[in-house]
């Protein structure tokens, strides 16, 4: 047999336990802002143009795209898995959509399209991911290749003009309401969507479980094929969409818009706070990312720094951001150990 | 101690090409058949299309065959496997825009060793690497027309900056040269280059690059781009925003991406060749080379059909002719 | 162990095949000027495969080799432009590298950031340092002696000196990976870490070891690309370490650590690389080169799988491994 | 029993490859009664659960619902008919709070079906208030000890008000009473005509929750039958075939010099100044309640975490912090207490993870000798009696408490001269727990100072030589084994004691 006794009270540490936990889970969205706050602020404290209307208006529009992506990535980071034919799929779909329009289509069929694309792609790397158990990232690598593959060949070396294009989706790109561009609205309603389906429904949360454990999701009967399928198709989706707002947004466009661009939203995702070995971060994070990124791209260009520092400046405060973030968790946690047991 | 750059330079260099030694016969018919092959720096490049299949027409005309092919990416690493393949396949001639000009130097030479004729277009190769350059127009103009070109449209005046292609695009740093040095000169004394930026030939690096231009530079008064895809994303971004008639964009591009832009009165002038009279005269000067016509040294004539007799000039240059200029009157005469 | 097996096989079939295919199906292709070059063109990826190989099994990766190639490559031109003796260069820029490697490494380990996020970083970083060194401008006219050596072939084969060069270095991690107590410890850190290092293996050690062995192979790399090519840019190598993951990736090795064996890299590394060398003697275009690398990604990975799909699954794992 | 079982299997066989884990297994599970099932390491236990389950699909015979045949495709399946399953192994998810891991799949709704997130809590708040234990449901599952994780399953499964409870080593983790209230718990489910299927090795668990018990052995069905007519021993030899030694076979051996000595230690949060000392050929055993911090002080002291203040000595050395391998290379051995994510490599195979303590031993010239790897990890294997098919086979696949025969056999290898055992017998089955504490007395016997951490007091009692006891981070007794009983160890442990 074995001894019978209590348990030592643990009420109170668990209770500054949870603050500081909570603290930790918060910091991430928070630390993003001030920094945004600081850039900002010093940007227009050297040159007020970075805050004139123009200004601010091209910020929003040069991140609506990248944050869209960012978004549908984040969804399938959080299912601890990959996505690396983002970039390659906002090509064929920039292109193929452009194609159709200029030979007369009308806009929203022209969506439509371009969505479904990126819908069919989204649907063979959850297919392969999930169904076929072959790694995400070798699934996404080689749709990657095949992809930007197919667009070149449907390209053919031909270029889509903005003449071509019809007046409505130009004005798509580069309109407004409200003196509110109407890419970034697109991007921050279909965020906040996203955002509350996967804190607010049960569906949602169960995509941060299984990459928390996918055989502890398996165990507590959650659909994980179903699911990961979905967070694909979302942003094979979401890919389709910024496709189709590329090509609103540039007008011109040439078989290879947006290649390379998936370690940038990968970048994004990271920055924003969407653990890449899954089960933690928001998509918020994930936009709010984004929107660091591209604040910094313009901000080094507005303070007239040498073109050839730029990348390194950026890779370098990249670094920081994690590394500050990643130090303050650190600390954080120290703190919960401290506090948590034992008075 | 040790292998330096001038111990190197100082050595004797490199014995001139080989098939410079033959004599040329001018009036050796051009031979039937012959298999020339396109390498632009990247295929799906609207503008490098238009030189290929214009190339393709010119070799239709001498019973010959041009086929373009070439890496999706505009690096000299992958330009160079195509060079190898070509070279395997045993083709007359190659036409190559060089990504970099010395990097394709060394394979360039194993295709002469194999009595290959090298044509380079566009951007050249090490002058020791090819047989001959079609140049669309001298670079020396090419440069100091476009500075002259943006002076007149604002009255010698003014911050200036120009849009450059990738950091390293060797046809783009020359003509840059050119305008710096222009620039020096006396009537230019008001107007200053306040910046070089990069848009690496990428319509969407190169909208947001003319975005940071004119924030960082609210004082700037014209953009020149001397690269097609530039041009236009510059001027689709001013179009679009406040610095519509605030700023004069000019540059290098082709009337089709340009016509709506001239129309809306966002860009004024800008300048380019024929890309297709260049496809063009670079396949008959293969096909010269090949027959034996020519071998590159300088003097030696050769006809290029429709465009009459062509002159080849120092270091195996053979020059276009002047960048054209169009405007609202006469782009509606172009179609490219 | 026995899928890898049976996927070593597979990739080592594919390459016979291809091979073969070439030889018969076009005439210039197993000659030795071209296999000397496809061979030599493939030297850089595949030197830089041998560390990324033992990082992945060690469940890290690297993803700025690609701007350490540039970041070395620029940093010859720069310092031979600037009259410096090559013999005193080429072992400067190796130890930049392996500086480049340590500061990876050490965020790795130090801080205990995800090396996919680090190394996103260090992408930009060191890509963008290249820039910094050597700007716009591009540097040649290298000792002939030197490119000679990254170009020319041992005498009386059609094996380049890099690519023999590679061969050594290969047996050595192969052994190293294989049969040695480090390779043990790899693996073990690579499947669980935190079993390892209370097996008394010093994991951060190790981690930060691979992560400096990663960066000077890369500058090494940097050197031969650029002797290679005779020319010095900022640009060199832009985006080759995509290429080098599907190599590895090819070659089976497992992203999540623990698993993959060395012999199936180099088939990996060979065959993507003789296949494109083929497609473009039979004027396949590149965008159908890239979907045929894409769909050869996929297919080798996806056969086994399925073969082990359609047989009755036994193996009680199916419930608790079977999430992707 | 009246009408038809809940849940049955009939005639079940499963293999893995080579290994027959249950042959023509049957087994009924009849409304309100509570159904042990008792078998040694290895037996096929997991794998009836796991096949209950829907995990894993039977390769003959059948399973059956209220005595209708049915199929579990996949757990999710298992779980709409109404079985609850506490696995052997926690399964949660670290990154979600704990109250998520009850509810996943299951959140209470509000309107528009929205998780009600104060519901959630609160009924979390609620179900650890039935098992008389505070855990904060808000808190995030990573970093729970392996007792609170054991209880956050329990809670899961109980919340379920399943129609069958299915719950493998439930207990193993837990002390006494914690076990008692899953016992009250248990039977009040049960009185509601829940029908209930518990594996412990803990025998005395078995008698005083359970009415019938089934019996395996090798996979084989031995018995099924009332608990009552039954005595320990008739149990022990229908699960073991033979007749077993005595357990705590522990004889006085000559106490030897300092081996491990302990000063000040102290981790800030965690435990505050422990010494103590372990002489070569004792056995020392570190008692206290879940929670008290004794798997700390035995990491720290192994090097895994950083100590803030003290000292270690190993044979009069003192001992670098933070180096396990310094340790190790001291002759320290630990035996830790979580054995998937510390003590093995579930991916590599048994000769593999015993071999991986000793990479620098098994070197010939430059590169590891297969065949002395083999011979380590055989030579081990038989003498530890370890039920594997074959040394090539991953460990992953092998049952806990083999698995923990493999952690064993892999710190034994090193031939160290302080070992310390974090619950070495958690979730091993009597005979191996007897040949267990036969070997650390014949260790201690050889002159090996041991250090044993164990929730198990008849095992405390029963081996050491002397007891320590902390409680909340603290020593607060040394109790020679004279005077060792279960009062004066409970009472330091819960701090009562002067
Ligand atoms: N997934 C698997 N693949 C291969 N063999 C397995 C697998 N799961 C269990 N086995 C084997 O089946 C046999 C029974 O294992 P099981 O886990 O059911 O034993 P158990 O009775 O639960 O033992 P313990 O009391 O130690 O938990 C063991 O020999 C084990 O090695
Ligand atoms: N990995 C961990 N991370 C953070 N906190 C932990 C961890 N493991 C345990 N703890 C905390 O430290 C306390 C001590 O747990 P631990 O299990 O080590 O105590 P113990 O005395 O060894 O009890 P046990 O009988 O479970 O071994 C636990 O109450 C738990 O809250
Ligand atoms: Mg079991
Ligand atoms: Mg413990």
């Amino acid at each position: 047999m074995t001894a019978t006794t209590t348990r030592p009270e643990p009420a109170a540490r668990d209770r500054s336990a949870r603050n500081l936990v909570d603290l930790v889970f918060r910091a991430r969205e928070l630390s993003l802002v001030l920094a945004l706050a600081a850039l900002v602020g010093g940007t227009a404290a050297v040159n007020p143009n970075f805050l004139s209307g123009q200004g601010v208006e091209d910020i929003l529009l040069n991140t609506a795209i990248l944050a869209l992506l960012a978004v549908g990535q984040s969804m399938v980071v959080i299912t601890r898995n990959l996505d690396l034919s983002v970039g390659s799929v906002v090509g064929l779909v920039a292109f193929v959509v452009g194609d159709a329009l200029a030979s007369g289509w009308g806009v929203v069929p022209g969506v439509v399209l371009g969505i479904a694309i990126g819908a069919a792609c989204g649907l063979l790397n959850g297919l392969l991911v999930s169904f076929c158990r072959v790694p995400a990232l070798v699934v996404t690598l080689g749709t990657l290749y095949v992809f930007q593959g197919v667009c070149h060949y449907v390209a053919a070396g031909r270029q889509i003009n903005a003449v071509n294009l019809p007046p409505a989706l130009l004005s798509l790109g580069n309109g407004a309401v409200l003196g509110v561009p109407y890419l970034p609205l697109i991007t921050v309603v279909i965020m906040f969507a996203i955002g509350y389906y996967l804190r607010a429904y049960p569906s949602g949360r169960e995509f941060y479980a299984i990459g928390s454990s996918p055989e502890a999701a398996r165990l507590a009967g959650v659909p994980v094929r179903r699911r990961v399928l979905a967070a694909y198709l979302v942003s094979g989706c979401l890919a389709g969409l910024a496709g189709v707002l590329w090509l609103a947004r540039f007008g011109t466009v040439v078989a290879d818009s947006a290649n390379g661009w998936e370690l940038l939203v990968i970048s994004a995702v990271v920055v924003g706070g969407v653990a890449i070995t899954g089960g933690v971060g928001s998509v918020y994070g994930a936009a709010l990312g984004a929107l660091l990124l591209t604040v910094i791209g313009g901000a080094l260009v507005v303070l007239r720094v040498n073109p050839f520092w730029q990348q390194a400046i950026t890779g370098a405060l990249l670094l920081i951001a994690i590394s500050v973030d990643r130090v303050l968790a650190l600390r954080v946690a120290r703190l919960l150990r401290r506090r948590s047991r034992h008075g | 101690g040790g292998t330096t750059k001038s111990s190197v330079t100082s050595a004797p260099a490199q014995p001139p090409a080989s098939s410079a030694a033959a004599a040329a016969d001018p009036d050796a018919p051009i031979k039937q058949g012959l298999k020339l092959a396109f390498l632009p720096k990247q295929i799906n490049n609207p503008y490098m299309t238009i030189v290929a299949e214009a190339g393709a027409e010119a070799a239709g005309e001498f019973q010959g065959e041009a086929k373009e092919v070439g890496p999706s990416d505009a690096s000299a690493s992958s330009q160079i496997s195509y060079i190898n393949t070509l070279t395997q396949q045993g083709h007359d001639a190659i036409l190559i825009s060089a990504n970099d000009p010395n990097a394709v130097c060394g394979p360039l030479q194993q295709a002469r060793d194999k009595g290959i004729k090298i044509v380079s277009y566009d951007s050249d190769a090490a002058p020791e690497c090819r047989d001959l350059f079609i140049n669309q127009a001298s670079s020396q103009e090419v440069g100091r027309s476009q500075v002259q070109l943006l002076a007149g449209m604002i009255g010698h005046k003014g911050e200036i900056a120009i849009l450059s292609a990738t950091a390293n695009a060797t046809n783009q740093n020359t003509w840059i040269e050119f305008m710096k040095d222009e620039l020096t000169k006396a009537e230019y004394k008001d107007m200053e280059l306040v910046k070089v930026a990069y848009g690496d030939d990428d319509d969407q690096k190169s909208f947001t690059e003319t975005q940071g231009l004119l924030q960082a530079y609210p004082d700037l008064k014209g953009i020149i781009s001397p690269t097609t895809v530039g041009v236009a994303a510059a001027a689709r971004y001013i179009s679009g925003s406040k610095y519509k008639g605030e700023v004069v964009l000019t540059g290098l591009g082709t009337p089709n991406q340009m016509r709506q832009f001239v129309k809306d009165g966002t860009v004024e002038k800008f300048a380019l060749w024929n890309p297709k009279d260049l496809g063009y005269l670079a396949s008959y000067a293969a096909a010269a080379l090949v027959s034996g016509q020519i071998t590159g040294a300088e003097g030696e004539t050769f006809k290029a059909g429709k465009l009459g007799e062509r002159t080849i000039g120092a270091k195996g240059e053979v020059i276009l002719g002047p960048p054209f200029t169009f405007e609202a009157s006469n782009i509606d005469d172009f179609d490219f | 162990m026995a899928r890898v097996l049976r996927w070593d096989v597979i990739i080592g079939l594919l390459l016979v095949a291809v091979f073969a295919g070439g030889a018969l199906g076009s005439p210039s292709f197993a000659t030795a000027g071209n296999l000397s070059f496809a061979l030599g063109d493939l030297g850089e990826i595949a030197l830089i495969a041998l560390a990324m190989t033992m990082l992945v099994v060690a469940a890290e990766v690297d993803l700025s080799v690609a701007s350490v190639l540039g970041l070395s490559s620029a940093l010859v031109g720069a310092l031979w432009d600037g009259g410096m003796a090559i013999e005193t260069i080429i072992p400067l820029v190796v130890l930049t590298g392996a500086l480049c490697g340590l500061v990876n490494g050490l965020l790795v380990t130090r801080l205990g950031l995800p090396s996919l996020a680090v190394t996103i970083g260090t992408l930009a970083l060191y890509r963008g340092l290249a820039y910094v060194v050597l700007g716009d401008k591009a540097v040649a006219q290298f000792p002939p002696q030197y490119t000679a050596l990254a170009v020319d072939d041992v005498p009386g084969t059609f094996v380049p000196y890099p690519v023999a060069l590679f061969v050594l270095l290969a047996v050595v991690v192969a052994v190293v990976l294989h049969a040695t107590g480090f390779g043990r410890a790899l693996f073990a850190i690579g499947a669980q870490e935190q079993a390892a290092f209370f097996s008394g293996i010093r994991v951060k050690r190790i981690k930060l070891l691979l992560f400096v062995f990663s960066g000077t192979v890369a500058a090494f790399a940097g050197v031969v690309f650029t002797l290679r090519y005779g020319s010095a840019r900022a640009d060199n190598g832009l985006g080759i370490e995509l290429a080098v993951i599907a190599a590895v990736l090819l070659g089976g090795v497992d992203f999540d650590g623990g698993k993959g064996t060395l012999g199936g890299v180099i088939a990996g590394v060979l065959l993507i690389g003789l296949l494109r060398n083929l497609l473009m003697l039979n004027d396949v275009s590149t965008e159908i080169q890239s979907i045929v690398t894409g769909l050869l990604l996929i297919v080798s990975v996806l056969t086994p799988r399925l073969i082990s799909l359609l047989r009755p699954v036994r193996s009680g794992t199916s419930a608790l491994k079977g999430t992707p | 029993m009246s009408g038809p079982p809940a849940l049955a299997l009939a005639n079940v066989s499963k293999s893995f490859g080579a290994v027959r884990a249950l042959r023509e297994v049957s087994l009924e599970l009849f409304a309100g009664e509570a159904h042990a099932l008792a078998g040694e390491n290895g037996a096929g236990k997991s794998t009836l659960v796991k096949t209950l389950a829907g995990v894993h699909r039977p390769d003959s015979g059948q399973v059956l619902l209220n005595g209708e045949p049915v199929v579990f495709h996949n757990p999710a399946d298992a779980q709409r008919a109404g079985v609850a399953v506490i696995y052997q192994e926690p399964t949660l998810f670290p990154d979600l709070s704990v109250a998520e891991n009850i509810f996943m799949g299951r959140q209470p709704r509000t309107s528009l079906r929205r998780i009600d997130r104060r519901a959630m809590r609160a009924r979390s708040a609620e179900l650890f208030a039935r098992l008389g234990v505070t855990v904060d449901p808000e808190q995030p599952a990573r970093g729970l000890s392996i007792a609170d994780q054991q209880l956050v399953e329990i809670a899961k499964a109980i919340s379920r008000d399943a129609r069958v409870l299915i719950m493998d080593e439930p207990t193993a983790a837990l002390s006494g009473n914690e076990v008692a209230r899953l016992f009250s718990v248990v039977e009040a489910l049960r009185g509601q005509g829940c029908a209930v299927l518990f594996i412990s090795h803990r025998l005395d668990e078995i008698f005083s929750l359970c009415q019938r018990v089934t019996t395996l052995r090798d996979g084989a069905w031995i018995a099924s039958e009332p608990v009552g007519g039954l005595t320990h021993d008739d149990l022990i030899r229908r699960m073991v075939g033979r007749e077993l030694g005595a357990l705590y076979p522990k004889q006085d051996t000559e106490a030897g010099a300092v081996a491990l000595r302990v000063e000040r230690l102290t981790r800030e949060g965690v435990f505050t100044d422990v010494s103590f000392e372990v002489r070569r050929g004792e056995i020392v055993a570190l008692a206290g309640l879940v929670g008290a911090g004794r798997s700390e002080v035995a990491r720290a002291v192994f090097g895994i975490d950083r100590w803030d203040a003290g000292a270690v000595h190993v044979d009069g050395r003192p001992l670098p912090a933070a180096s396990p391998t310094a340790a190790m290379a001291a002759g320290l051995a630990l035996v830790p207490e979580d054995r998937r994510q510390q003590g093995l490599v579930m991916e590599l195979s048994i000769e593999r993870n015993i071999g991986l303590t000793g990479l620098r031993s098994l070197r010939r010239g430059l590169t590891i000798s297969r065949a002395a790897e083999r011979d380590r990890a055989r030579d081990w294997a038989v003498r530890l009696r370890l039920k594997f098919a074959g040394l090539g086979d991953g460990v992953g696949v092998l049952s806990g408490g083999n698995q923990q025969k493999v952690v064993l056999a892999k710190w034994l290898a090193t031939g160290p001269s302080v070992l310390i055992v974090d619950e070495p017998t958690r979730g091993i089955d009597v005979g191996t727990k007897a040949e267990v504490h036969r070997l650390l007395s014949e260790l201690a016997g050889q002159g090996i100072a041991v250090l044993m951490i164990s929730s198990d007091l008849p095992e405390v009692l029963g081996m050491a030589d002397r007891v320590l006891v902390m409680h909340e981070g603290r020593i607060t007794a040394e109790i020679p084994r004279a005077e060792a009983t279960e009062e004066s160890v409970m009472s330091a442990a819960t701090g009562r004691a002067a």
